[in-house]
């Protein structure tokens, strides 16, 4: 990054440079909130095996409360971490009821209750918050930063930094910390786990709670970004995150990541690029097509 | 240090095992013999906490451990090596060895991990290797490794050669006897009758989920004919 | 005697770590083999070479004459090859006696478009319960899979392998988690077989078996084949038996 | 025989197309309640039978039979996007009784037959209109077009392209996103090099409210020109300041004097509760439209209503209605822009050869 | 519809019931029949041609796309073909020769009628839920189980893998291609929407619903399903709370679909009765 922003301060008069570097930024913006998102289905697939399609459900719903708890008191700093709790705890509540009892059936099976699920929270978010969706009363982080000659908003350089973070220190947390290698064991072999003293059922809820926050946090910036949250919200990320952490191997904290932000940028410069020719989602797929073609076991395979 | 009282367990509409009692003595070797499908590996499990108990009960150092969890058994010293290994593939061996010796505290790894290293030296070379790209012998090490990591006082092995080239198992059983001397409490599944009467100080016989002969090694190995019988009827 | 099966200078790395080195030998027909060797020293690795399921690095595998290296599994297995595994893969969701019918109808099977008119399972389930009766687990024949001892699925594995009728039988530990008494009569079972015409090439670490019922022995070590000859002469071999042989068969008579 | 007279009405109530369903239905109501009042039809009153469709072709088929074979509609009004409007439109006609598109904006829609009518603007006619929006009213000449993928989007870029050259506008780029976008970053951060004059974005007020708020905040401050899709206050909740001098074409007009519009906006907004936008004001025009056809016709039999449609002259909400030969509108398009944080007239385009439909 | 909706969730009932392969992408091959039929139909081909070829055409797609599952498996081969069915809809999207976004309209008639065409897909539902069983009970249905199961080992049992998966999916996506293209006649307009992942989502709810594999539960629970909208109208407003919520209920309490759950009632009404084994 610091190469093209020397390029850039070189020959300034580069149009080009300057747009790609900005089409990067805004990839990158793109990509981290993908992971964001994503991440939390990794850590769930990670875990149980599981395509948690109703996670995407959990996403709109931080969104929602985040920008109601926000309208209510005037402040995002408060919003932020209540709403990421109360969809934690949500999470941690759909595992107990939806997954819990059926995890030793076929994954097709949690897949459709999933899919299932997550159609009845958006219908449900239609009917208590109305089909035309909610806005901020007084839109908070829009003010401009300065980025190497690039405007962006508050939010979008919270959304990469927030997403950065959080998911580098998970990914760290899982590889290197004996509690990751207690989690990972846990994926394995779940009955061993527990006769080696892990407490399989807890190391779960942790997860779900873990991941549903996050993603209430993704829906918090995204509502942030373009000013609305609407009950269909969802669907996107939904598909795309399947799409990303399938990429980056299948409950691979650091593929998934990684492979967030490729998506982001690829989308980017297709969409101006080729978008003639492919929409956005199909840019997105051919490349997963790809790269699956040539790695059938995502980037980052294994671990 | 351990009771069975009346043990009876089972899976969900069948049982393994009826009524077993059997008295464990702190620092033996209990064997536990019988034909595949006897019952053994159940009882074992059952022991660890992973088979439902349908009648009587556990008693484990004088407390009831029939409800409690497998977790807690394990705090409470109790380890297993399963049958099949059941290692946790997609970890490294490193990793495996570390979840082994999960309950203890962390400083305590390093020197755990040592030791199972000087006693099979071939899993130094595959630290880093995944569990499951393991050959079958390297797991069968890999499994008692693991359990040996969480420091049991009483230590249940399924199947301890099941695998092992002749080298191996000598190996095993004077690790297994020299633990025992050291204080740990054993009890052993195994096929190979032979290698497990001579190091069992107790032999069980169980057939069809009941105990149809107990007593101790030393009766066992003057009354092999008659455990040959046992073991010989399906 | 021809030779059926030829291991031409085979290497398979996994990685950094070399599990064969310029391994070769070759199978007579009608042979008994047992394939012996350390933990880890490569011998499931060579089966499974044998059989394609994993991919060699080097050299070459002949087949009754003809160079299989590049078929297919299943193409391999069609013309004459069996295996067993070391750690049991039976088909859960089937019944005990399906999963020896599927093999025991492998002229079925061959063809996409002639499985799809043929609808007749029963001869094929008459000659399973005959190869469960041969193995002797005929009374679960109609069990699921699912919570049977593992001695039991050992032979299973055993009757699906049979059901296909090989010319060659790779066993992988047949006999581990038997105890002395079904495990000797297990190896009577498979000489049995092998007087009847089957070349068997056995991997197994139970010694006593190996050396009742085998009549030559190859051995390997560190991926490298160290020995090869008649059973005696290799348990002579020093090397052997400091690398492989524990204290008490070092006495033990074949 | 009946004592009502029912008019069919599909439009999606759930899934993701069910605020502009909702608002239609609403509309609608008020039409037929607001007639009611009056003393109904031919003496009798009006029901109108709802079904949801959510938006989607095959549910609209059995919906339309349902309308036909059951419920005995002398009319039917989609009050649903294109898809499901273009497959019931095919079984009306094949019963031969009327059906009026609310707002859908297919072309093809109408070509079903001459039982089809439509008391919207094409997507083409609308297209247009910008084109001499931006051309003549403004006097922009370097335009970027931003469209949104389906078939609305389409078919506006395709009349604004082509009249485009008309009022001496040249496109310099056109970039798509799908109805789901709602981050555009790269196509922004493009525009901003494209360095256009104005910008002509199609969408709803969904995509266009988070597009426009982005383009302001990358410092684009070049006049936005979008179409009837904005035409909501949600719009301008969303984008906030930023949607302040955006300039829609559509067909309704806030600030009208047209005494049947101005009664429309009030008691909408009584009824609903929320502020009037175009998809309602088009569900209640439909509803107006239909009605007068039957009290013209003097009778429910679908030939005469037809006729009777196909002659119309009638002054509602969204201006007068008139068909042509095909079946589609012809009337004025109202130019709106944001003031203060509301829609405010800014112009008309009356220009009957640049507004012509297709007339087959 | 609901005659259409039977083929279609048989069809995938091939491929992910029968041989294990789950396909998030069907409605792919259900549109490429579709538009095949369409622009045969509109220039003027016969029917029996066109549904052919849109049978065919979706079967040779669907025979390279069963080339992915030889490479990438289980979940990753799910998203695989939920992106076939993605870059399927972005295709036809941005393709003005298959009407782009317009979609493709004014599509003959079948010449039918009403009934002829009700007659037409009876008699297709009939043929391929024949099909179906015929498959199920043929030694291709018995392989299939064991490429289900672990293919690997059938692999090992002399199984050729790669010519039963391929097999599976060429049937299957020739009968989505056939369904497709009566659908064409069925609703004269077609548009990219109908075939997005939405449609494929709900091809594969039906199939779970009624149970993997079973061809009596995929039967029913497609009829229930598509009916189902009717059953609640009454309850307009929450129709598909109620649609997601009974997917998820049939699921989680009953997860081997309503052919589970009558297998199910049925053993245990066999071994209280002391029957059992
Ligand atoms: N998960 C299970 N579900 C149902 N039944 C089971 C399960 N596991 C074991 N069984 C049954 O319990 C009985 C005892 O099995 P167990 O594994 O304890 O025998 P074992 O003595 O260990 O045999 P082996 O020597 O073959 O290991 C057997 O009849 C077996 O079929
Ligand atoms: N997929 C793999 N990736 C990495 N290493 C592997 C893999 N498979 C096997 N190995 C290594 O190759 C060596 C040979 O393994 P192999 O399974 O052939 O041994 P073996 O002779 O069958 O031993 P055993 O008697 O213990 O079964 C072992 O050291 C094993 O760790
Ligand atoms: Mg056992
Ligand atoms: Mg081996």
């Amino acid at each position: 990054m610091t190469h093209r922003w020397r390029a850039v301060q070189t020959y300034p008069e580069t149009i080009y440079s300057m747009l790609w570097f900005e089409l990067l930024i805004q990839g990158i913006i793109h990509g981290s909130m993908y992971a964001i998102i994503a991440v939390g289905l990794s850590l769930v697939y990670g875990l149980l095996r599981i395509l948690h399609v109703a996670h995407a459900g959990l996403f709109t719903l931080g969104g929602y409360l985040g920008l109601l708890l926000t309208n209510a008191t005037g402040s995002l700093i408060l919003a932020t971490p209540v709403a990421a709790a109360v969809v934690g705890v949500i999470g941690m509540i759909i595992y107990r009821v939806c997954y819990h009892p059926i995890l030793d059936q076929p994954p097709y099976v949690a897949l459709i209750a999933s899919i299932g699920l997550f159609i009845a929270m958006e219908e449900i978010y239609r009917l208590i918050f109305g089909p035309y969706g909610l806005s901020y009363a007084r839109p908070p982080l829009q003010f401009q930063v300065q980025f190497f000659g690039i405007q962006l908003r508050a939010a979008e350089v919270g959304m990469v930094v927030v997403s950065t973070v959080l998911l580098t220190a998970l990914s760290y947390l899982s590889q290197k910390t004996r509690l990751g290698i207690a989690w990972r064991a846990t994926v394995d072999d779940p009955q061993m786990a527990a006769s080696f003293g892990i407490d399989a059922v807890r190391v779960r809820y942790l997860n779900f709670f873990i991941g549903s926050a996050l993603a209430a946090v993704g829906g918090i910036y995204v509502s942030l970004l373009s000013n609305l949250v609407e009950p269909t919200m969802g669907g996107v990320p939904s598909y795309k995150a399947l799409a990303i952490i399938v990429l980056g191997g299948l409950g691979n904290l650091k593929g998934t990541l990684i492979a967030a932000l490729l998506l982001g940028i690829v989308e980017a410069f297709g969409t101006i690029y080729i978008g003639q020719w492919l929409d956005r989602d199909a840019i997105a797929f051919a490349l997963l097509i790809v790269i699956l073609m040539i790695r059938p076991q995502g980037l980052f395979a294994g671990r | 240090m351990l009771h069975l009282e009346g043990l009876g367990c089972g899976y969900r509409d069948m049982q393994a095992v009826h009524d077993l009692d059997l008295n464990v003595e702190a620092g033996s070797i209990t064997a536990l013999l019988g034909a595949n499908g006897a019952g053994k590996s159940s009882t074992l499990m059952c022991i660890a906490g992973h088979v439902e108990i349908k009648t009587g009960r556990i008693i484990y150092q004088k407390s009831d451990i029939s409800d409690s969890t497998p977790m807690s058994r394990v705090r409470s010293g109790i380890a297993v090596v399963p049958e099949g290994r059941r290692l946790f593939p997609r970890l490294s061996v490193k990793e495996n060895l570390v979840v082994g010796g999960y309950v203890r505290p962390k400083q305590r790894s390093d020197g755990g991990m040592a030791k199972v290293m000087d006693l099979f030296p071939r899993l130094k070379d595959r630290l880093g290797q995944t569990a499951g790209a393991l050959s079958g012998g390297e797991q069968q090490m890999l499994a008692i490794g693991r359990a040996l990591m969480s420091e049991p006082e009483l230590l249940l092995v399924d199947e301890l050669s099941l695998g092992l080239m002749p080298k191996m198992v000598d190996i095993c059983y004077d690790a297994i006897t020299a633990l025992n001397r050291a204080g740990m409490t054993i009890i052993l599944v195994e096929q190979n009758t032979h290698r497990a009467l001579e190091a069992a100080s107790q032999v069980c016989v169980l057939e069809s989920g009941h105990a149809v002969w107990k007593g101790s090694a030393g009766e066992a190995a003057g009354n092999q004919e008659m455990i040959n019988a046992f073991l010989g009827i399906r | 005697m021809t030779a059926l099966l030829e291991i031409q200078d085979v290497g398979v790395q996994f990685g950094g770590v070399r599990a064969l080195t310029n391994v070769g030998f070759s199978v007579a027909t009608g042979e008994f083999l047992s394939l012996i060797g350390p933990n880890g020293a490569g011998k499931t690795t060579l089966v499974r070479g044998i059989t394609g399921v994993i991919r060699l690095q080097q050299g070459r595998i002949v087949f009754a004459g003809r160079d299989i290296s590049a078929w297919p599994v299943h193409r391999r297995i069609r013309a004459g090859l069996a295996m067993t595994h070391q750690i049991v893969r039976p088909f859960h969701s089937m019944t005990v006696l399906d999963n020896v019918a599927l093999p025991a109808g492998h002229e079925n099977i061959g063809n996409v478009v002639k499985a799809l008119l043929r609808l007749n399972r029963s001869p094929a389930r008459k000659k399973a319960l005959e190869l469960l009766s041969l193995v002797e687990i005929v009374d679960v024949a109609h069990q699921s899979v699912r919570g049977l001892p593992l001695g039991v699925v050992k032979r299973l594995e055993l009757a699906r392998a049979l059901a296909l009728e090989p010319q060659l039988l790779l066993l992988d530990e047949p006999l581990a988690g038997l105890n002395s008494q079904e495990a000797a009569r297990l190896a009577d079972m498979i000489t049995g077989i092998n007087r009847q015409g089957v070349t068997i090439m056995m991997i197994e670490h139970n010694l006593g078996e190996v050396l009742r019922v085998s009549r030559r022995l190859v051995v390997l070590d560190n991926g490298r084949k160290i020995a090869d000859g008649d059973p005696d002469t290799v348990m002579a071999d020093p090397v052997v038996r400091s690398a492989y042989v524990g204290k008490e068969k070092q006495d033990a008579a074949p | 025989a009946a004592d009502t007279i029912k008019i069919g009405f599909h439009a999606p109530q759930t899934g993701f197309a069910a605020s502009d369903g909702k608002s239609a239905t609403i509309g609608a109501e008020l039409a037929v309640e607001q007639i009611n009042a009056a003393g109904g039809v031919l003496d009798k009153k009006l029901e109108l039978v709802v079904y949801d469709d959510q938006a989607k072709p095959a549910q609209a088929i059995p919906i339309a039979n349902k309308l036909i074979g059951q419920d005995k509609v002398a009319v039917g009004i989609s009050g649903s996007y294109s898809g499901a409007t273009r497959s019931a439109a095919g079984v009306f006609q094949e019963a031969e009784i009327p059906y009026i598109a609310a707002y859908a904006i297919h072309p093809d829609i109408t070509r079903a037959g001459n039982y089809v009518f439509r008391t919207s603007f094409l997507g083409e006619v609308e297209g247009r209109a910008g084109a001499k929006l931006v051309g003549d009213l403004l006097k922009k000449k370097k335009v970027v077009i931003i469209t949104l993928q389906n078939d609305f989007g389409k078919s506006l870029a395709a009349g604004f392209k082509n009249a485009a050259k008309k009022f001496g506008v040249t496109v310099i780029n056109e970039y798509q996103y799908s109805i789901k976008d709602r981050q555009f970053g790269a196509i922004v951060a493009k525009v901003k090099a494209d360095k256009p004059e104005a910008i002509y974005a199609s969408g709803y007020f969904f995509t266009a409210g988070p597009l426009v708020s982005q383009l302001r905040a990358a410092g684009v401050t070049v006049p936005v020109i979008g179409q009837e899709g904005y035409d909501s206050q949600n719009f301008i909740e969303i984008a906030g300041k930023a949607s302040e001098g955006v300039i829609i074409t559509t067909s309704l007009d806030r600030d009208s004097k047209v005494p049947e519009t101005r009664d429309f906006i009030t008691a909408f907004e009584k009824k609903a509760g929320f502020k009037v936008d175009m998809v309602a004001a088009s569900g209640h025009t439909a509803v107006k439209v239909a009605a007068a056809a039957i009290a013209k016709a003097g009778s429910t039999d679908p030939a005469k209503i037809r006729d009777a449609l196909a002659a119309i002259k009638l002054q509602v909400s969204t201006g007068t209605i008139q068909f042509n030969a095909l079946g589609e509108v012809m009337k004025a398009v109202q130019v709106q822009v944001v003031k203060d944080g509301n829609w405010h007239h800014f112009a008309v385009i009356d220009d009957p050869d640049l507004l012509k439909p297709p007339a087959r | 519809m609901v005659g259409i909706n039977i083929i279609l969730a048989l069809s995938l009932n091939l491929i992910t019931g029968f041989c294990g392969q789950i396909s998030l992408g069907h409605a792919a091959f259900y549109g490429i029949g579709a538009y095949c039929t369409a622009l045969l139909a509109k220039i003027g081909m016969p029917l029996p041609l066109t549904l052919l070829a849109g049978t065919i055409l979706a079967g040779g797609v669907g025979l390279i796309v069963g080339l992915t599952s030889l490479r990438v498996r289980d979940d990753f081969l799910a998203i695989t073909t939920m992106g076939v069915g993605f870059l399927f809809v972005g295709i036809v999207r941005q393709q003005d020769l298959l009407g782009g976004e317009m979609g493709i309209s004014a599509i003959p008639s079948s010449g039918l009628g009403k009934i002829g065409f009700l007659l037409l897909v009876l008699v297709f539902v009939v043929l391929v839920t024949i099909w179906n069983l015929f498959v199920k009970k043929s030694w291709m249905g018995f392989a299939f189980d064991a490429v289900a199961d672990d293919e690997d080992t059938a692999r090992l049992l002399s199984v050729d893998v790669a010519a039963y998966k391929l097999a599976a999916f060429a049937m299957g996506t020739a009968l989505a291609g056939l369904a497709g293209g009566l659908y064409v006649y069925f609703a004269r307009f077609i548009v990219p929407d109908d075939f997005g992942f939405i449609m494929s989502i709900s091809i594969l709810s039906m199939v779970a619903v009624g149970g993997i594999g079973s061809v009596a539960g995929v039967l029913s629970a497609t009829i229930i399903l598509t009916l189902m909208p009717e059953f609640f109208r009454f309850v307009s407003d929450y129709k598909l709370l109620i649609y997601g919520a009974l997917l998820f209920f049939v699921m989680r309490f009953a997860p081997g679909g309503m052919a589970g759950f009558v297998r199910r009632l049925f053993l245990s009404a066999r071994s209280s009765s002391g029957a059992g084994p």
